[in-house]
C-alpha cells in the first residue's frame, strides 16, 4: 500500500462531507469494533478497521466492499468510543459516499423505490392483513395518501437522492 | 468697610431647592449679606430681568451660584451671558453639578416626555393632545416664544467653564453657610475643585460599623425600603438596605440616614472618583455575600440606571453620549 | 463589507493572560481584533474602566478571569462576577448593547477556548456594527 | 386523558397490524389517547434517505415530527428503528445551520420544524407516563409463574446522548424488564441480553452473518433462562425472532421448538383480556398455546373478574 | 517628564515574519515621551539586553518598554538588566506582540501589525504613569509543612529534615505510607513494597526534625512565603494516642464492622481499627460513623452499673484495651482539637485515588468477579484479605482465566483525556507475579499499546510475553454477565482485525488516577489551581515542575499529575530542595506590586476590610480616626479591594488608576476598522 497524502486528504474530506466529522479524533483503540454485531459477523470494513482504511487513503479502492450496508446503525460504537468519533457517522458517510457513487447493491434500489413512491420503505399492500385484526383496511400514514406521498417526493426530488436518476 | 462681593444666583433646570437652601441659612443669611450684595436672583427671588444681567459688565460679578441642570435655551442662554459676567462660577447643587433627578429624563426620548407631561399623566386634561411648541402666533398678531426643549439634558460645567462644585439635593444648610463663609474669608481650593469635605456620608454616619469597632459583614439578603422596618441603630446597608453612604460626598452629615431612609447619593462622587453609577456598582456588589445576592438586588431594583445614575446620570462617562444617539 | 471591531480585553494574569499565550503556544488563529490590558486578577477591573473604553470608542469590551474556584487570589473571580453582573444590567438599562461587553472564565490550559470566545465576540460584533457613539459624538 | 401522536412507522401497520391492535387497545384504559398522525411516512428507515444524504433525513424525519408539532403533541413510536433515526435526525436539528437549511428544504412543502415535540417509544410511555401501578391494575390475567426473556432491541438504548429518555444503565436495560415483571411474569437474566438480533442491514446485505449472530443469542436466552417466550419492543426484532427461529430449526442448528415471540403490548393486551384474533393473530410461529396459558382461567385476577 | 525607550524584538523571525517591525517601530517613535525606539533580531539576547542596558546608562531613557512575547516569562529578565544599569527596575513595561500577537494572527499580517502598534502604544502609556518601586523582605521562619504522608511527603520530608530543618509532616490517615503500603510489589524490580517502605516510614517517623501529624488535616492557611500560619485539625481518634501500644486488642473485641478502605474495600475492617499492620505510627482509632455504641451508651456518657455488683459495664473496646487508653466516658470533642504551626514552606504531596469501577456502565460493575487493579493489588499481597491467595470475591476460588483492562477512564474523553502513566507497567507487574505464582493461569492482557518508557521497563514486558502472558492490542469494549459469576469479554484484536470473545473468571480494570475528591477544599485552602487535566498546577510544566503560582509553595508526587514510585520520589526531593531555599535563605523577598491605604483619602467606610482574601486589611487609628490599612506582608497584589474602594483611596503599585485609564486610552486611539 503506498500512502499518499493527496489521497489521505482527500478521503477524510469526502468523510467530513457526507457527516464523519468525528473521523480525526480517532485513536485506533478498537473499541468500537469490539461491540460491533458487524464486526463480530465478520464484515471486514466496519468501524475501526474502516476508519483505518480511511485514514490510509484508500478510499477509491474499497468503494466496493458492502460491509457499511451491514452496519445495523446501532450506535454500540458511539456509546463506547473513548474520542467522541461516533463511528457510526463515519460507517454512514462512506454509505453515503458510495450510495452518491452509485455503488450499492441493487437489491436496495426496491425500498428507494418504496419511500419515493408511497412513503413507505418497506411496502406490502396490507388491507387484508387489517381487516384480519379489525383495523380500517387503510391505515393513516402516506401509504394511500396522496398529498403525503408529493410532499416526501418534494423533499427527495429537492435533495442528492433525487438526482441520483433512481426515480 | 470693604466692598461687599457681589453675588448671583442663576436657576436653571432645576426645582428652586438649593435656592430653598440659601434661604434656610435664616439668620446666619442676614449676617452674610453683611458681606454680600446680591447683584441677581432669577427667576426665583429677586425682581430682576435677564436683559438686566445681560446689560452688566464682563466679570462684574465676583461668585455666581447656579443650581438646575441645563435642559432648554433658556438655560442655555443665561447661564452662558451669566458665566461671562462672572469671576467665579459656581456650580451649585446635584443639578448642576451631576445632572440631578431630572437628568434621567435623557433615559428616554422627547417624544416619550412630551406624551407623559402633556398627555397621559394622571391630573393632566389634554383632549386635543396639544403640545407645546416653541413659537406661537396668538390671535393671528402675537408671536409668542417658548425655551425650547434641548436634546440632552447638561450639567453646567458641559456648556461653560465652572471653578467649583457643590453637590446634594439640596445642598445642606450648615454647608452653604460653611461654603459662603470660606468664600469670603478667600479659603478656596483650586479651581476645578469640589467645595467639600472629601469625605464619604459613612464617615460622619453613627452607625458605621467600623467605626463602632465592629466587623463589616457581607450583605447576604437584599431589601427594599418598603421591606421592614430598619433598624435605627445598625448600617442600613449591613442590614441589606441599599445605602450609597460609601460612595457618596458627607457634607450632609448624613441627614437621609438620621431619618431611617439610606442614601442615594445626591452629594456626589468622592473627589478624584470618574464615575458615580460605575463606582457605586462595584462598591455595592462587592458588599454582597455572593451571586444569589446579586441575583436577588436585580430581581428588587428592576432598573439600574435610575438606581446608580439617581443624581448622577448626565455627569456619567457613557450616558450624555448614549443619550445624544436616542433619537437617531 | 464586515469590519474588524476593536476589543479592549482585560485579562487576568494567572488564567485568561496565560491562556491567551497558551493560544500563541499552540498557534491557534483569532482575528486581530482583541489587545489585552494584563491585570493580577479580574478582580482589579472597575467597571469605569469598561465604561471608558466604550466612551474612548471601543466596540467590544472583555473581562476575563479564572474559572471558580481556580482564583489564585481564592475569591477574586466571584467579586468580578458580582460587580459585572449589576453592570452589565446597568448598561443595558443605561441603553447601551450589552452584547459588547463579555464576561468570560477562560483558564491558562484553555488556550483554544481563548481564540473561540474571541472570534466568536468579533463575529457578534460584526454583526452589531461600530460602537454607535464613535459616530454619535 | 393524556394525548400523545402514534407514529406508526412501515413495519406495524403493513406487516404487523396486529400489533398496532394492541397498541390502540391497550392504551385508553391506561389512560392515554392515542391520536394519529395523518399522512406519517417512513421515519425514513436507515436503509434510505439517512444512507443517501443526511439533509434528506433530516428533512423528512421533521416532516414527521411536525406532524405531531402542528397538533401540539409529542410522538410516540412503537418501532425501535423509527425511534432512532427520529430521535437522531431530531439531534441532529440542533445544530443551527442544519435546522436553516432543512427548514427551506420543508418551506417548499409548507411546513416548519420548531423541535417543540419530544419522542418517546412506547415502551417509554408505559413506563414512565403510566407507571407500574396502573399497569397491574388494569391486568386481567395474572403471569405469575411464566418465564420470559426480554428482547430490548439497539435503537433504545444507544447512543445514550440523542435520547430524550434513556436507561439508567443502557448496558443493563431494565424498561422492559419492569413491564413485563407488572404482568407477575419472571424474567430472568442471560448473557446477551444486550447482544444483537442481527435484523436490519446486516440481515439484508448479508442473511448467513445475521442468522450466526441470531443464533448466538437465541441459544444463549435458550440454556440460561429456558424461557417460555419473547418479549420484545422493538417491532424489527420481533420479525427477526419470528422468521428466523423457524429457518434454524428447519435446518436443524437448533434442537428445541421455536420459543413464541410477543411484541411487548400484544403481552400486555393479551394479559388485559383482548381477544387474541385481534391483538396478537400474525406470526410465523404458532403461539396458541402461549396464548391459552396466558389466558387460563385460572390466572384470572379476582377484583377485575 | 519621562523618557521613554521602546524596544521591538524581532524574535527571529518568529515576530517579524508575521509584524512589519519597522513600521512598529516607526509607530513608536511617534507616541508622546517616546525618546528613543530601536529594534533587534533578539531583545532577550546578550546585545539586545545590552543595547537597553546602554540607553540607561547614557541617560536617554528612564522608561523603557520592550515589544516582544510574554511579560509571563520574559519581564523578570528585562528587569534584571535595567536594574543592572542602574535603573529602578519596575520602570519597566513589556508588549507582548508575539504569543497574542504574531503568533496568532500569522493569517492577516496587516491586521497583526496595527494591532502591535496599539499594545505597543498601550504599554507606552502605562510606561509614562510608571513609577519606581522598591522591593521588600521579610523574616522566614525556618520550618517546613509537608502536606501528605505517602512516599512523595515521606521523601521530602525527610529530605527537609536531613537538610536540617524543622518539618511537619500531616497525613490525614491514621498512619503514613499512602497507596505504596497497600501495594504487594513495585516494578520493574518486584522489590516488596512494604520492605522498601516501612524502614523509610520509621525513619522519618523518628527523625528528631521531624513531627509527623497522622490522622490530621490542614485546616486552614494564611501568610506567605516564609510566614505561613497552619492551622491543622488532629481528627479525634478517641483512644489517647499516649497510652495506646498498638496492640489490636480493642479491634480485636470490636464487633462494628465497615468496609476496609485498606483493603479496597474487599474486606471489613472494626469500628476500633489499627489501619495495617506496619502502621506508623501504630495507634488505634475509633470510627465513630462506624461505631455501634455498644449497649447503647453514646461516647462521653457514664456507664451503665451493673445491677449485682455495682460494676461499671464497660465497652468491648474499652475494657480490653489493657493500657487503659480508651475511655469511652470522656466529653471528646468530635472535631478533634487544632494545632497551630508556623512554617516559611509548605510541599504539597496529596496524592491520587483511582476511580470506581461503578463509572465504567458497560463493564459490569455489578459484577463481584469485576475488580479495580488497587483491589487486586490487596488480594495478591500477603497482608490482605486473602493473604496473599489468588481467589475471585464472588465464591473465594481460584480463577483460571483472569483479564487484565486498561485504560478505563484515562485516554477518554468522557472521563479523563490523559494516559494515568504507570498502568501499563503495574498491569504487567500483576500478570507477571500471577503467572510465576501459577503458571497455570491463563492471563489476557487488553491494551490500546502498551507504554513502558522508563529504565527497565521495556525488558519487563517484553519478559512478560516470554512468560506466556496474551497480550492482545484493542480497548476492551464491554463485559458480560454469564452464569457462575464468570464474565464474557468483548474485545478485539487489531492485528488480525477480528472481534474476541472468551470468559473469563475474573476481570481487572485499570481506572485512571485522579485527584481525591477533597482536593478541591485543599487548593481553596492553598490557593492551588487546577490544570486542564485536574491535577494540580505546577508554575511551568517544563521549567517550573516542583513549584506553583504561589511563592512558597511546592508540588510533589501524583496530586500534579500521574507518576510512578521513581518519579514520585524525584520530584519529591526536587521539591523539598526548592522549598529548603527560602529556609537556607532566612529572608524573602515581597515583590512591591501590592496594595496600599492613602489614609487621606479613606473615608473608613470599610468595605474593604472582609473583601480580602488574605485579611491583610483592618481598621486602625489614624490621625484620630478609623481609617483602613493593609498589612503589607500579607497583601497579594490582587486588587479587588482597589477596585471597590468608594473613596478610590487604594492604590494597586504597578496597576494603578492613571495607568490603566492610560492604557485604555491608548488601545481606543487608532482602532482601525479594516475589512475582515
Amino acid at each position: 500500500m503506498l500512502v499518499e497524502q493527496k489521497k489521505i486528504d482527500e478521503a477524510v474530506a469526502t468523510i467530513i462531507g457526507f457527516g464523519g466529522t468525528g473521523i480525526l479524533n480517532c485513536v485506533q483503540c478498537g473499541a468500537c469494533s469490539a461491540v460491533c454485531p458487524g464486526v463480530k459477523a465478520g464484515f471486514p470494513l466496519l468501524c475501526r478497521n474502516l476508519i483505518r482504511s480511511l485514514l490510509n487513503g484508500q478510499l477509491e479502492e474499497i468503494i466496493e466492499d458492502s460491509s457499511s450496508w451491514g452496519c445495523q446503525a446501532c450506535n454500540r460504537c458511539t456509546e463506547v468510543c473513548p474520542q467522541g468519533v461516533r463511528p457510526q457517522e463515519v460507517v454512514f458517510a462512506f454509505r453515503r459516499y458510495q450510495a452518491n457513487e452509485l455503488a450499492f447493491s441493487t437489491s436496495a434500489v426496491t425500498s428507494q423505490m418504496n419511500l419515493y413512491e408511497t412513503g413507505h420503505a418497506v411496502f406490502t399492500d396490507p388491507k387484508e392483513l387489517r381487516r384480519q385484526v379489525g383495523l380500517p383496511e387503510v391505515p393513516p400514514t402516506s401509504a394511500f395518501n396522496k398529498q403525503a406521498q408529493e410532499e416526501i417526493q418534494a423533499l427527495i426530488d429537492n435533495g442528492p437522492m433525487g438526482e441520483l436518476g433512481l426515480f | 468697610m470693604a466692598a461687599k462681593v457681589k453675588t448671583a444666583f442663576l436657576l436653571a433646570g432645576g426645582c428652586a431647592g438649593c435656592e430653598m437652601s440659601v434661604v434656610d441659612l435664616s439668620e446666619v443669611l442676614v449676617d452674610v449679606l453683611e458681606s454680600i450684595e446680591i447683584v441677581f436672583w432669577a427667576p426665583t427671588v429677586a425682581d430682576v430681568k435677564y436683559c438686566d444681567l445681560e446689560e452688566m459688565e464682563d466679570n462684574s460679578i465676583d461668585v455666581a451660584f447656579v443650581d438646575g441642570m441645563i435642559r432648554n435655551t433658556e438655560n442655555e442662554h443665561t447661564v452662558k451671558v451669566l458665566r461671562a459676567k462672572s469671576k467665579v462660577l459656581v456650580a451649585f447643587g446635584a443639578c448642576a453639578t451631576l445632572g440631578g433627578i431630572g437628568a434621567l429624563g435623557d433615559l428616554h426620548t422627547k417624544e416619550e416626555l412630551f406624551k407623559q407631561a402633556y398627555q397621559d399623566s394622571f391630573s393632566t386634561d389634554n383632549p386635543d393632545g396639544v403640545m407645546p411648541s416653541p413659537e406661537y402666533l396668538l390671535d393671528g398678531k402675537y408671536e409668542l416664544t417658548i425655551p425650547a426643549l434641548l436634546d440632552n439634558c447638561a450639567t453646567v460645567d458641559q456648556i461653560v467653564d465652572v471653578e467649583y462644585y457643590v453637590g446634594g439635593c439640596p445642598p445642606h444648610p450648615k454647608f452653604v453657610g460653611q461654603i459662603l463663609t470660606s468664600l469670603l474669608a478667600g479659603e478656596l481650593p483650586p479651581p476645578g475643585s469640589w467645595i467639600t469635605s472629601g469625605k464619604a456620608v459613612c464617615d460622619s454616619c453613627s452607625r458605621n460599623p467600623v467605626r463602632n469597632g465592629q466587623e463589616r459583614l457581607p450583605v447576604g439578603e437584599i431589601k427594599r425600603t418598603i421591606d421592614g422596618t430598619p433598624d435605627p441603630d445598625t448600617c442600613l446597608l449591613q442590614q441589606g438596605y441599599m445605602c450609597f453612604g460609601p460612595v457618596t460626598q458627607g457634607d450632609c452629615e448624613g441627614s437621609c440616614l438620621n431619618v431611617n431612609m439610606p442614601c442615594r447619593g445626591c452629594g456626589g462622587p468622592l473627589p478624584g472618583i470618574k464615575d458615580f453609577g460605575a463606582r457605586c456598582v462595584s462598591t455595592i456588589a462587592s458588599s454582597m455575600a455572593d451571586d444569589a445576592a446579586v441575583d436577588q438586588f436585580i430581581d428588587k431594583y428592576n432598573d439600574m440606571a435610575k438606581m446608580f445614575y439617581r443624581y448622577a446620570h448626565t455627569a456619567g462617562s457613557l450616558n450624555r453620549k448614549v443619550a445624544a444617539l436616542k433619537d437617531k | 463589507m464586515s469590519f474588524c471591531p476593536n476589543i479592549v480585553g482585560f485579562a487576568c494574569q494567572w488564567c485568561t493572560y496565560a491562556g491567551a499565550d497558551l493560544a500563541g503556544n499552540l498557534r491557534a488563529k483569532y482575528p486581530p481584533s482583541i489587545k489585552l490590558i494584563k491585570v493580577p486578577c479580574s478582580g482589579r477591573v472597575e467597571p469605569e474602566h469598561v465604561l471608558e473604553a466604550f466612551a474612548q470608542g471601543a466596540d467590544g469590551v472583555l473581562v476575563g478571569g479564572c474559572h471558580f474556584g481556580d482564583c489564585h487570589y481564592k475569591t477574586g473571580n466571584h467579586k468580578t462576577s458580582q460587580r459585572m453582573k449589576i453592570f452589565a444590567k446597568l448598561l443595558a438599562d443605561s441603553g447601551f448593547d450589552p452584547r459588547r461587553f463579555r464576561l468570560e472564565w477562560i483558564s491558562g490550559a484553555e488556550g483554544y477556548r481563548f481564540a473561540e470566545v474571541v472570534e466568536e465576540f468579533t463575529k457578534e460584533l460584526q454583526e452589531l456594527g461600530p460602537n454607535p457613539i464613535k459616530e454619535g459624538v | 386523558m393524556e394525548k400523545i401522536g402514534l407514529y406508526l412507522g412501515c413495519n406495524i401497520p403493513l406487516k404487523a397490524p396486529d400489533i398496532e391492535q394492541s397498541i390502540r387497545q391497550i392504551l385508553p384504559p391506561l389512560g392515554v389517547e392515542p391520536v394519529d398522525l395523518e399522512g406519517a411516512a417512513c421515519c425514513p428507515a436507515w436503509g434510505t434517505a439517512p444512507s443517501f444524504d443526511l439533509d434528506t433525513w433530516c428533512a423528512v424525519s421533521s416532516r414527521n415530527i411536525t406532524l405531531a408539532e402542528e397538533q401540539g403533541l409529542d410522538i410516540m413510536t412503537g418501532c425501535n428503528s423509527c425511534f432512532g433515526v427520529l430521535s437522531e435526525a431530531k439531534h441532529f436539528m440542533e445544530d443551527g445551520e442544519r435546522r436553516r437549511t432543512v427548514n427551506q428544504k420543508l418551506a417548499k412543502i409548507n411546513r416548519s420544524f420548531e423541535g417543540t415535540s419530544d419522542i418517546y417509544h412506547i415502551a417509554h410511555v408505559l413506563h414512565k407516563k403510566v407507571g407500574m401501578e396502573k399497569i397491574r391494575e388494569g391486568l386481567k390475567f395474572d403471569l405469575g409463574g411464566l418465564k420470559i426473556a426480554v428482547q430490548t432491541g439497539c435503537h433504545s438504548l444507544w447512543p445514550s446522548d440523542v435520547y430524550a429518555v434513556k436507561e439508567e444503565n443502557p448496558y443493563q436495560p431494565t424498561i422492559l424488564k419492569d413491564l413485563c415483571e407488572a404482568t407477575g411474569a419472571e424474567v430472568p437474566h442471560y448473557s446477551r441480553l444486550g447482544a444483537c438480533c442481527g435484523m436490519g442491514g446486516m440481515r439484508s446485505t448479508d442473511m448467513e452473518k445475521s442468522l450466526k449472530l441470531f443464533k448466538e443469542k437465541l441459544v444463549s436466552i435458550k440454556e440460561e433462562t429456558d424461557a417460555d417466550m419473547i418479549v420484545t419492543t422493538c417491532s424489527s426484532c420481533f420479525l427477526q425472532f419470528d422468521m428466523s427461529q423457524p429457518i434454524l430449526r428447519e435446518r436443524g442448528e437448533i434442537d428445541f421448538e421455536p420459543l413464541p415471540t410477543f411484541y411487548y403490548t400484544q403481552l400486555l393486551a393479551l394479559a388485559m383480556g383482548c381477544d387474541p384474533s385481534q391483538v396478537a393473530a400474525l406470526s410465523q410461529i404458532d403461539r396458541s398455546a402461549i396464548i391459552a396459558r396466558i389466558q387460563d382461567e385460572q390466572r384470572l385476577i379476582k377484583e377485575v373478574a | 517628564m519621562a523618557k521613554v525607550g521602546v524596544y521591538v524584538c524581532h524574535c527571529g523571525s518568529n515576530i517579524a515574519g508575521v509584524i512589519d517591525v519597522s513600521a512598529v517601530r516607526d509607530y513608536a517613535e511617534t507616541l508622546p515621551d517616546v525618546v528613543i525606539a530601536r529594534k533587534d533580531l533578539f531583545m532577550c539576547s546578550d546585545s539586545g539586553q545590552e543595547m537597553v542596558k546602554q540607553d540607561v546608562r547614557d541617560g536617554l531613557v528612564d522608561r523603557v518598554v520592550v515589544a516582544a512575547c510574554t511579560p509571563r516569562t520574559h519581564e523578570p529578565i528585562f528587569r534584571a538588566a535595567i536594574e543592572k544599569a542602574g535603573l529602578n527596575k519596575y520602570l519597566f513595561e513589556m508588549a507582548n506582540i508575539r504569543d497574542q500577537a504574531s503568533w496568532v494572527h500569522g493569517h492577516d499580517h496587516e491586521g497583526a501589525t496595527e494591532k502591535a502598534k496599539l499594545v505597543v502604544a498601550s504599554a507606552v502609556g502605562k510606561a509614562r504613569h510608571l513609577e519606581p518601586l522598591e522591593d521588600k523582605f521579610v523574616d522566614v521562619t525556618d520550618a517546613a509543612l509537608v502536606i501528605g504522608g505517602g512516599i512523595g511527603g515521606i521523601s521530602a520530608a525527610l529530605e527537609l529534615a536531613n537538610m536540617g530543618h524543622k518539618t511537619f509532616l500531616v497525613e490525614k490517615t491514621p498512619s503514613i505510607g499512602g497507596v505504596m503500603a497497600q501495594l504487594d510489589k513495585t516494578f520493574p524490580t518486584n522489590d516488596c513494597s512494604a520492605c522498601i517502605l516501612t524502614p523509610m516510614m520509621v525513619d522519618a517517623y523518628n527523625h528528631p526534625n521531624i513531627e509527623t501529624l497522622t490522622y490530621s488535616e490542614v485546616d486552614d492557611v494564611s501568610g506567605y512565603i516564609g510566614n505561613f500560619s497552619v492551622k491543622i485539625r488532629r481528627k479525634q481518634a478517641y483512644v489517647d494516642w499516649d497510652k495506646c501500644t498498638g496492640c489490636g486488642d480493642c479491634a480485636a473485641k470490636c464487633p462494628a464492622k465497615t468496609p476496609d478502605e485498606f483493603n479496597a474495600g474487599l474486606s471489613d475492617r472494626r469500628a476500633a481499627f489499627i489501619m495495617f499492620p506496619q502502621a506508623v505510627p501504630k495507634k488505634a482509632v475509633i470510627d465513630m460513623d462506624a461505631c455501634i455504641n455498644c449497649g447503647g451508651r453514646e461516647i462521653g456518657s457514664e456507664p451503665k452499673l451493673n445491677k449485682k455488683t455495682g460494676a461499671p459495664i464497660l465497652a468491648p473496646c474499652e475494657k480490653a484495651c489493657p493500657a487503659d487508653a480508651i475511655n469511652r466516658s470522656l466529653p471528646l470533642d468530635p472535631g478533634g482539637r487544632i494545632k497551630e504551626v508556623e512554617v516559611g514552606s509548605i510541599v504539597v504531596a496529596t496524592g491520587y485515588q483511582v476511580m470506581d469501577k461503578g463509572w465504567f456502565k458497560e463493564m459490569a460493575p455489578d459484577s463481584p468477579n469485576v475488580i479495580t487493579a488497587l483491589q487486586l493489588e490487596r488480594i495478591i499481597s500477603a497482608t490482605g484479605p486473602t493473604e496473599g491467595k489468588l481467589l475471585r470475591p464472588s465464591d473465594n476460588q481460584k480463577p483460571k482465566t483472569i483479564t487484565f483492562v486498561s485504560c478505563m477512564g484515562s485516554r477518554d474523553a468522557n472521563f479523563h483525556t490523559y494516559c494515568s502513566r504507570f498502568c501499563c507497567m503495574y498491569m504487567i507487574k500483576q500478570a507477571r507475579l500471577l503467572k510465576e505464582k501459577y503458571p497455570e493461569l491463563v492471563i489476557n492482557m487488553h491494551f490500546i499499546d502498551v507504554r513502558t518508557a522508563g529504565k527497565d521497563y521495556d525488558e519487563y514486558y517484553t519478559g512478560a510475553r516470554r512468560m506466556g502472558i496474551n497480550f492482545f492490542k484493542g480497548k476492551v469494549g464491554g463485559l458480560e454477565m454469564l452464569p457462575e459469576d464468570k464474565l464474557r469479554v468483548l474485545a478485539y484484536d487489531m492485528e488480525s482485525a477480528e472481534s474476541i470473545e472468551y470468559a473469563s473468571d475474573l476481570v481487572v480494570l485499570a481506572t485512571a488516577v485522579e485527584l481525591p475528591e477533597d482536593a478541591q477544599g485543599l487548593a481553596q485552602k492553598l490557593g492551588l489551581q487546577f490544570c486542564g487535566s485536574n491535577f494540580f498546577r505546577e508554575l511551568h510544566p517544563k521549567l517550573g515542575p516542583v513549584e506553583t503560582s504561589t511563592e512558597g509553595l511546592f508540588l510533589a508526587g501524583c496530586c500534579q499529575g500521574p507518576k510512578d514510585i521513581p518519579d514520585t520520589v524525584s520530584q519529591a526531593k526536587g521539591a523539598a530542595a526548592a522549598a529548603a531555599v527560602p529556609l537556607a535563605q532566612g529572608r524573602v523577598k515581597i515583590e512591591p506590586i501590592i496594595s496600599e491605604i492613602i489614609p487621606e483619602n479613606c473615608s473608613g467606610c470599610g468595605i474593604c476590610v472582609p473583601l480580602c482574601p488574605y485579611d491583610a486589611i483592618a481598621m486602625s487609628e489614624w490621625a484620630g480616626t478609623a481609617r483602613a490599612a493593609i498589612e503589607m506582608s500579607a497583601c497579594k497584589g490582587c486588587g479587588v479591594c482597589t477596585s471597590a474602594c468608594p473613596s478610590g483611596a487604594i492604590v494597586l503599585h504597578g496597576y494603578e488608576e492613571d495607568q490603566i485609564f492610560a492604557q485604555i486610552a491608548a488601545l481606543t486611539s487608532g482602532g482601525r476598522n479594516h475589512a475582515g
